[in-house]
């Protein structure tokens, strides 16, 4: 992909008036990518593929539930590899989204206003294929309700002093509040596709769904203070789940996981993990559904400043494990840092600092950055720097600790990779389906930023 | 003039003939109507002299009920069955910290969703303003305003001298 | 006031009425469903049905406890043997219903199944009545020592025609009872008593010592 | 499994269905068994929410119809009774419920058990179920009978009568059973013509009619020639623990011993000395003749002119402490070692060991004088054709002969070869008829322990299978009818006529040993070497003649007779860890000369054998050796035994058949992955296995309690559990392993499984090597659960699955584990088990009948690890509860406690200070393991304490780095 498209930096984007933008042409325009449905070789293909993905995964959990963990490369003394590895990346792949519609609604920003919807859809997907892994990884999943509590017959409850019941309320929360955030951020659009939809039975069914939505001066006075308040616990909520994530490993005595720099390094991580997958997924789609005007190369440049500034955050993190395991002086805490950077596992270590580190710094000069192919390689990049950040804390931390007699190594089964590529294919079926059924952008909050105009000029 | 009518649907092309519009028909003591608009155009309410919403404010109290209600399960789950985990206090109240919050994010935005939801009157399916034909522009890029007849202020009359000071795209009676 | 266009200004709704009041209806309904079902479950699973209490299983001889415990003061030890010295209270072997049965009612049709279990060799299979949850080491004997009456847990079978299961014994009940045990004691006399008696003031000083407090560690009951 | 274990069981055999001692876990059978298909079920319905949704279904009692006469307990009853060992007893206890043995524990009134046991005894427990135990009489490997067998046999035993027994030649082990050897000398007298050959796989312990007897906790020095006294030896137990009692310190006060080995390949034994050398059998000779000059006076710098500085410092040191006339001093060396060094051994203890060292007239029937020699002398019987009819009684000479001697073609040229054995191995494979013989707790039987002592063996079952004993086997060959064993073990003993012979009879099954009769008849030893005697000398060492090839008993096989014991396969080896095979066992230099590192295949040739091995580099090795562990590579063993490592009998032979010089080895550029427990053995420079030298432990202070915490303490009223370990006196012996294995149904998961580390063990030993790369130690560190106050593992558990008990236990509750695995994460010392797969025996499997009634055998996906025992706990605080009163101390003890040899582990309770436990954990060298942490392990450690003069510091780890 090449870019040198019209762009304007003066002025949040998109610019109506270079873009001649009107209430009518932005209705046109995105509506008629769910409702017309161009280019839909484009979407059956990616579909299909993205399908089979899925059945990959399905017959991964059938195995697993036939066999046990057992199928997976876990073992003594690394008890927890790639599902653990897996849910931690997608929860941070979680995090772009409501960090761009609550957090930067919150700083109004407006440019968030074009690529807040589909973000939104991305974080709801990748929350749904996180959450998939803390179930599969129990050794009796049919139990998983025990962490739950109820009342039951025997008398027990959960142990509320474990991370692992922090995060069944974390994650299933967020889960729920990023879904109703975006079902009411959908509310107004889905009454335009009631209103524009060609058959009666579309009409009829993004009415139902529209829940009657009208445009009231009532339901917009209730709905933006609603929406605003939403983006107010998002933001926090967004904060706290990665906190919680980032504890299931620093509340453990582990040398590499006993660490307070955890919750803002990993929270920091999930939004630069989430950021790169956003440019990973919008690049290529706007130029498929001809939405340049809408996500502006301006969009993509204020993107990977927002990539570069969580980059350092994340290297800062590193810097900050190594810095402690050498002012603690703590025997295992250095053994850990040492072993990272040396031990079996190094490779991957480096691999880590050129996809996290060294990768961003590309995007320095502004030419790289609105450089659409480079910006989509580091963001690809950043993409595989996370999850191997992942498995580095996940498992060189577990398979060399205290005492040397037990030390192990892990090695990654069949069964491991397809359940992992599994639910990259439901991510990517799932945002097909969004794509072919839902406005990608927000028409209302377009219209927002057109009025403005229209009015303060 | 049709037989029954639930008063005039008056649409406007752009947002600030429906403020001008709303503007008059406060001056012309007119309370009891309709706006419908594309986007939320500001100011509207306040033109329309309505309340701001206590959605925020219900929201705030039922998380703030949410959190203690999830701190007090934590406690007492642990004082149920009381048993020494890893030596820590029954009462380690810095771990329930974290579902407590959880449950205060969650009960307030369920609560707040519902109360947006009734105090916007939705779903509602079968507004009257849907019967009219050039209504389907409300959710795109027309704006337009409902006198309804069971304002004390509405007849006949009172409709044309308001319709007069303004220049409507459209007007349409909003049949029964 | 200008003429309503001639082209019809209006348009059949999506939909009527009834739809609001269904959708509306519908989402009331499903907060409503989903909180009835959570405190029906939990009824079915606290319920008499679910722990089969009060019911008596098909057995293979009509053998009734009030007869034998009851009116003849047949003593629980006389059939279960080795309630006081193992884990296992210990069912009665053909055998030990021949010692009266060899000669009382020993052609009553209700004694065939016995017979023919002494004829044939062939063991009666009894219904078990008092079923303990999964993963639990339950010890008869120590029970008895400590002066917990038959009764307090298998009720009072003396009185039961056919046994029926008299308590859930759900693991709620079991540490009900190892949290504060004292007031299930009863005097060693009673033990086995078909009417345990509550002990007096001066009766309680001589039951048995308690120490309570390892009685609800896990590793009590599940090992 | 089952297709890659059959595949070698002979065709007469309907193939079973999958294999009982690898469960499914270690590999992946096709077809959907009903168990999987309900797993399945059972996890789809999970997913459904509707797990445990159906009510309990109402079970069936079904009560007896006439109880037996003696109405089996429902608790635990206890036999006490004997485990054969290399022909020797071995007091055991064993244990049944409801008519069912599930554990054999020592018999401390047994003088070569003292109440402990060793890891195969242990296991002999497991063997009882073995579903590859032989079934049936079998005719040319067709199912048969012993009718038929008897009957065929009345006709040749009448013209064998006729020619006075010519032609008839029995093969049996060298045994002490007084009634086996009974029946045997009944039938050579009955027919003078024929003859009884002996074999044994491995060395003999008697030397011209005579058998040492040592006492280990007398001398003050012990000077230990490739001697494994401690473990192989049929009194190591005896020996350990006497040993032991010199290298711990109590209250406070020590009286080390000092000991110094110098053996060719690292042993449990030479292992425990404070100064070890790994030389060659040669190149020890050459220090001893230092050694002996040294003694006989000469200048000590002449003498060790021609030692290298280590050595030279052992001789030093050695005669240094021998010259303190004060001291009396023992010399002991392993049966492998040729006679000279033996020699010189009587010499030095004449001189030094006082009445530390005995002669007694050898007890095993080795040397008796109406056999006819071995299985060399048997074969040439044979290719003379003077055997028709040859009868072997347990042993099996097709494995464990040499090359040399071809046992398959000898035995094709019997008329009519007949096999006793409990397995249709590969002996019985080459007879026409294999007859199964009785496991020793199915029999009646009788045994001598190396002491001397007598036992009764009583059987705690009917033979599962039609099995008879050796005795009643060769009453039948020779009388032609059969007579219970019971009856041929009393007509032993009953001296005459003697009227209270059932009360002795009863107080002998009783105890479990047999008294005043019981004393052999004592023929006065050969005088041996006088005071005065001067040392002989060893020829000094020549040329290297290249690579020195040793072969060594297995540590868990033994030699061989046990392969098909899945708990010692998957027992970790000592030093190596190796599980499921051996490897060609070689030192560093040499390994480094052929470029091989762990796992690459060497070949070994002489002029009439080829092997192929993989090496394992074992430091403390010998220069330029390598040791062949024997008793691995069976073809017919059994599902579990067959084609497990490799069998070095094949390369046996030569004027010393324990050593060859004669070896080619090269490395042949193929690799094989060795499985091993544990990767690491080094300690990294962390304080893990303490050891302090005498003065160090003088200075030493007690470790404190920690006492700042943030948390208010709970409450421990009552019993507070705890354990002590003493890292000087635990030798590695593992046999606290399989005790755990066998009292908590701890599943064997198979070599694939324990390659991916996933073994189960709840109790494992860490092996850390340590001190001078010259002369390195082992360092044994056995690891339970610590059982934490503060338990990280139980913080972190979202269920509360694992908790602590009033009592500062850890506990484990499998019911309501859901396995997230994160608390075996968050332990610091890994000592949780995770059941991976479902590691269950197959439904229906004999194995479930040695399962522990009292623990619960977990499922899939459950978090499982050390209880301390908790079953033992409970049943110990019921009985004394009933009694009204408090456990008593020493009244309840854990599996490991009960088995260890060297009483190395002590549990008890620490709210009770006059208790064992506290005691031990009053010593200044009693620390806690990775106490920096904070977690307050209820199990603590004794450290190795070690004499001064052994010199180097026990700090000096990096080395092995």
């Amino acid at each position: 992909m090449i870019s040198h498209e019209p762009h304007s930096r003066q002025t949040d984007v998109p610019n109506p008036s270079r873009t001649g933008m009107t209430f009518s042409s932005i209705t046109a325009d995105i509506s008629h990518l769910p409702l017309e449905r161009p280019r839909s070789r484009f979407w059956w293909t990616g579909f299909l593929v993205a399908f089979a993905g899925v059945m990959a995964l399905v017959a991964s959990i059938g195995w697993l539930f036939l066999r046990g963990v057992g199928v997976w490369g876990i073992n003594m003394p690394v008890a927890w590899g790639f599902a653990i590895v897996n849910f931690v990346w997608w929860i941070g792949i979680g995090h772009a989204g409501t960090f761009i519609s609550a957090i930067l609604l919150l700083l109004h920003q407006r440019w968030r206003t074009s690529i807040s919807r589909f973000t939104e859809a991305m974080t709801l997907f990748a929350v749904a294929c996180a959450g998939i892994y803390p179930l599969l990884h129990l050794g009796r999943p049919q139990f998983f309700y025990w962490l739950v509590p109820y009342p039951d017959t025997m008398g027990l409850w959960p142990q509320f002093r474990s991370p692992l019941v922090w995060d069944v309320f974390a994650v299933s929360t967020y889960a729920t509040v990023s879904l109703l955030f975006w079902y009411i951020g959908l509310l107004p659009d889905l009454a335009t596709l009631r209103d524009k939809a060609g058959t009666r039975l579309k009409q009829r069914l993004y009415g139902l769904f529209s829940l009657g939505w009208r445009g009231d001066g009532r339901h917009w006075a209730h709905y933006e203070r609603l929406y605003l308040t939403l983006a107010g616990l998002a933001a926090p909520l967004v904060v706290s789940v990665h906190s919680i994530v980032g504890l299931d490993f620093a509340v453990a005595i582990l040398p590499g996981w006993h660490s307070t720099i955890f919750p803002p390094y990993f929270v920091a991580g999930a939004i630069f993990s989430g950021f790169a997958m956003v440019l990973t997924l919008v690049i290529p789609l706007r130029r498929v559904y001809r939405l340049e005007n809408y996500i502006t190369v301006r969009h993509l440049e204020l993107m990977a400043k927002v990539l570069m500034a969580m980059g350092w955050i994340v290297a800062y993190g590193y810097f900050a494990e190594f810095f402690d395991a050498w002012r603690t002086g703590d025997l295992y805490e250095r053994f850990v840092a040492a072993n990272r950077a040396t031990g079996p596992y190094a490779p991957w270590f480096w691999a880590l600092m050129a996809c996290n580190i060294l990768a961003p710094q590309l995007l320095w000069p502004r030419a790289l950055r609105q450089n659409t192919c480079v910006l989509f390689g580091v963001a690809l990049a950043v993409n595989v720097g996370m999850w191997v950040e992942r498995f580095i804390i996940v498992v060189t931390s577990l398979h060399r600790d205290f005492l040397p007699s037990s030390w192990g190594m892990y090695h990654p089964t069949f069964w491991d990779w397809t359940t992992f590529l599994g639910t990259i294919g439901l991510f990517v079926a799932l945002l097909f389906l969004f794509l072919r059924f839902l406005p990608a952008v927000s028409m209302a909050e377009m219209r927002s930023l057109v009025g403005e105009k229209e009015t303060h000029v | 003039m049709t037989a029954r009518t639930q008063g005039i649907l008056i649409e406007f092309t752009e947002p600030d003939g429906l403020l001008d519009a709303v503007r008059r028909a406060r001056e012309a003591g007119f309370t009891r109507f309709e706006t419908f608009a594309p986007y939320p155009v500001e100011d509207l309410e306040k033109v329309a002299r309505r309340k701001p919403s206590p959605v925020p404010g219900i929201m705030l109290v039922a998380g703030l009920l949410g959190a203690l209600g999830g701190f007090f399960l934590q406690v007492y789950a642990a004082q149920d069955y009381p048993v020494d985990v890893g030596g820590r206090p029954l009462f380690s109240w810095p771990a329930f910290v974290p579902v407590s919050f959880e449950l205060g994010v969650l009960t307030a935005v369920l609560v707040g969703i519902a109360t947006f939801l009734v105090r916007a009157g939705l779903p509602r399916y079968d507004h009257p303003a849907f019967a009219v034909k050039r209504f389907a522009r409300a959710s795109s890029d027309r704006f337009f305003l409902w006198l309804r007849d069971d304002d004390p202020q509405y007849s006949a009359d009172a409709a044309q001298i308001f319709l007069d000071a303004l220049k409507p795209e459209s007007v349409t009676e909003v049949p029964a | 006031m200008e003429p309503a266009d001639n082209r019809d200004p209006f348009r059949r709704p999506l939909f009527t009425a009834r739809a609001t009041h269904a959708v509306r209806l519908a989402l009331v309904g499903l907060v409503l469903v989903t909180t009835t079902a959570g405190v029906s479950v939990y009824h079915y699973y606290h319920s008499p049905y679910w722990s089969r209490v009060g019911l008596a299983p098909d057995q293979p001889v009509l053998f009734s406890h009030r007869h034998h415990a009851g009116e003849l003061r047949i003593d629980c030890r006389f059939c279960h043997t080795s309630v006081e010295t193992s884990a296992s209270a210990g069912m009665p072997s053909t055998q030990t219903c021949l010692t009266c049965h060899s000669q009382l009612f020993h052609d009553a049709p209700m004694l065939a199944p016995v017979m023919a279990s002494a004829e044939k060799n062939r063991p009666l299979a009894w219904s078990r009545v008092n079923t303990l949850p999964d993963h639990v080491h339950f010890n008869h004997s120590i029970h008895v020592a400590k002066g917990i009456a038959c009764a307090s847990c298998h009720g009072e079978v003396a009185d039961m025609a056919l046994t029926a299961k008299a308590r859930a014994l759900s693991m709620r009940e079991c540490i009900a009872c190892h949290r504060d045990p004292a007031p299930q004691q009863v005097a060693a006399g009673d033990v086995f008593s078909a009417h345990p008696a509550r002990p007096d003031a001066a009766a309680r000083l001589r039951l048995p010592a308690l120490h309570a407090r390892p009685l609800t560690n896990c590793s009590t009951c599940h090992h | 499994m089952s297709a890659h274990c059959h595949s070698s069981t002979p065709p007469a055999f309907p193939p079973r269905k999958g294999n009982e001692f690898l469960p499914g876990a270690s590999h992946w059978p096709a077809d959907l068994s009903r168990r999987e298909f309900l797993q399945l079920m059972g996890a789809s319905l999970a997913l459904a929410g509707l797990a445990g949704c159906g009510r309990p279904s109402s079970e069936k009692i079904v009560p007896y119809v006439r109880p037996p006469e003696m109405t089996p307990s429902p608790d635990a009853a206890w036999y006490a009774t004997a485990m054969p060992w290399q022909g020797y007893a071995r007091g055991v206890l064993a244990k049944s419920i409801h008519g069912r043995p599930i554990k054999l524990e020592g018999n401390p009134d047994h003088p070569e058990s003292l109440g402990a046991t060793d890891a195969i005894t242990q296991a002999a427990i497991l063997s009882l179920y073995d579903p590859d135990r032989s079934p049936a009489p079998l005719r040319d490997a067709q199912v048969s009978s012993w009718e038929i067998f008897e009957r065929e046999w009345l006709v040749r035993h009448s013209d064998l009568a006729a020619r006075k027994g010519a032609g008839f030649a029995l093969l049996t082990e060298p045994t002490t059973s007084p009634t086996l050897l009974r029946e045997i000398h009944a039938l050579l007298d009955a027919w003078p013509e024929a003859r009884w050959f002996q074999h044994t796989a491995l060395p003999r312990y008697d030397r011209d009619g005579t058998q040492d007897d040592f006492d280990f906790s007398a001398p003050d020095i012990i000077l230990s020639l490739g001697a494994d006294s401690f473990y192989q030896h049929p009194a190591a137990l005896r020996h350990i623990r006497a040993f032991a009692s010199r290298r711990r310190s109590e209250n406070n006060a020590l009286r080390l011993n000092h000991v110094f080995a110098l053996e060719p390949t690292l042993s449990l034994t030479g292992n425990q000395a404070d100064l070890r050398l790994g030389l060659t059998p040669a190149r020890i000779g050459v220090v001893l003749n230092a050694l002996s000059r040294a003694l006989e006076g000469d200048d000590l710098d002449s003498a060790t002119a021609a030692l290298s500085e280590i050595e030279r410092r052992l001789v030093r040191e050695c005669s240094a402490l021998l010259r303190e006339n004060s001291r009396s001093a023992l010399c002991v060396v392993g049966p492998e070692l040729p006679g000279e060094f033996h020699a010189w051994a009587d010499a030095f203890n004449a001189r030094f060991a006082r009445d530390a060292a005995k002669k007694k007239p050898a007890l095993r029937s080795d040397g008796d004088q109406r056999a006819s020699g071995g299985l060399g002398a048997l074969i040439e019987e044979i290719e003379a054709g003077r055997v028709s009819n040859l009868c072997i009684l347990g042993a099996n000479p097709a494995y464990t002969a040499p090359a040399g001697l071809d046992v398959a073609g000898a035995l094709r040229r019997v008329a009519f070869p007949v096999h006793l054995g409990e397995y249709v191995d590969e002996t019985a494979r080459e007879c026409a008829w294999h007859l199964p013989e009785a496991h020793f707790l199915e029999t009646w039987s009788d045994l001598r322990a190396y002491s001397g002592t007598a036992t009764v063996l009583q059987p705690l079952v009917e033979p599962r299978h039609a099995g008879r004993s050796a005795a009643e086997f060769i009453h039948t060959l020779r009388t032609g009818e059969s007579r219970s064993a019971y009856d041929l073990v009393r007509e032993t003993w009953r001296a005459g006529n003697d009227s209270d012979f059932e009360t002795r009879w009863h107080g002998w099954l009783d105890r479990g040993v047999i008294d005043a009769v019981s004393a052999p008849r004592t023929r006065t030893p050969s005088p041996t070497a006088t005071a005065t005697a001067s040392f002989p000398r060893f020829p000094g060492e020549m040329a290297p003649r290249g690579v020195t090839v040793l072969f060594r008993a297995s540590a868990n096989l033994h030699d061989g007779r046990w392969a098909n014991n899945a708990w010692l396969q998957e027992l970790p080896q000592p030093f190596t860890a190796l599980v499921w095979e051996n490897a060609a066992l070689i030192d560093a230099g040499l390994a480094a000369r052929l470029s091989l590192k762990n796992g690459d295949v060497i070949s070994l040739e002489t002029s009439d054998a080829r092997l192929e091995a993989p090496v394992w580099i074992l430091p403390g090795q010998a220069p330029e050796t390598i040791t062949l562990p024997l008793g691995y590579g069976r073809t017919h063993g059994g599902g579990v035994a067959n084609a497990r490592g490799f069998s070095a009998y094949i390369l046996l032979g030569g004027s010393n058949p324990w050593q060859r010089d004669d070896v080619r080895v090269r490395r042949i550029g193929k690799s094989a992955t060795l499985v091993c427990t544990q990767g690491h053995f080094t300690m990294e420079g962390r304080d893990l296995a303490r050891s302090l030298t005498a003065s160090e432990f003088a200075k030493a202070k007690r470790e404190e309690d920690p006492a700042v915490t943030l948390f208010p303490a709970w409450a421990r009223e009552g019993y507070a559990w705890g354990m002590s370990i003493d890292l000087g006196t635990c030798f590695g012996c593992n046999a606290c392993v399989i005790a755990c294995q066998a009292e908590n149904n701890i599943p064997v998961v198979g070599r694939e499984q324990v390659a991916r580390g996933r073994e189960m063990h709840w109790i494992r030993i860490d092996r850390y090597f340590d001190g001078d790369p010259a002369a390195p130690r082992v360092l044994h560190q056995p690891i339970p659960c610590m059982h934490c106050e503060n338990a990280p593992c139980e913080v972190v558990c979202p269920v509360g699955a694992t908790v602590h008990t009033s009592e500062g236990v850890n506990d484990m509750v499998y019911n309501r584990c859901i396995g997230t695995r994160y608390c075996s994460n968050n332990c610091p010392y890994k000592v949780r088990r995770f059941n991976f797969l479902d590691y269950r025996a197959p439904e229906g499997s004999p194995v479930y009948l040695q399962s522990n009634p009292d623990v619960t055998v977990r499922e899939r996906g459950v978090m499982e690890k050390c209880t301390y025992c908790t079953q033992r706990i409970n049943a110990a605080r019921i009985t004394a509860e009933k009694e009204n009163r408090r456990i008593r101390d020493g009244e309840l003890r854990t599996a490991c406690q009960q088995v260890c040899p060297t009483e190395a582990i002590v549990f008890g309770d620490l709210n009770d200070p006059s208790s064992h436990v506290t005691q031990r954990k009053q010593e200044r060298s009693s620390y806690r393991l990775l106490g920096e942490l904070n977690t307050r392990p209820r199990t603590t450690y004794l450290a190795k304490i070690v004499p001064d003069s052994a010199g180097e510091s026990p700090r000096a780890q990096e080395s092995f780095a």
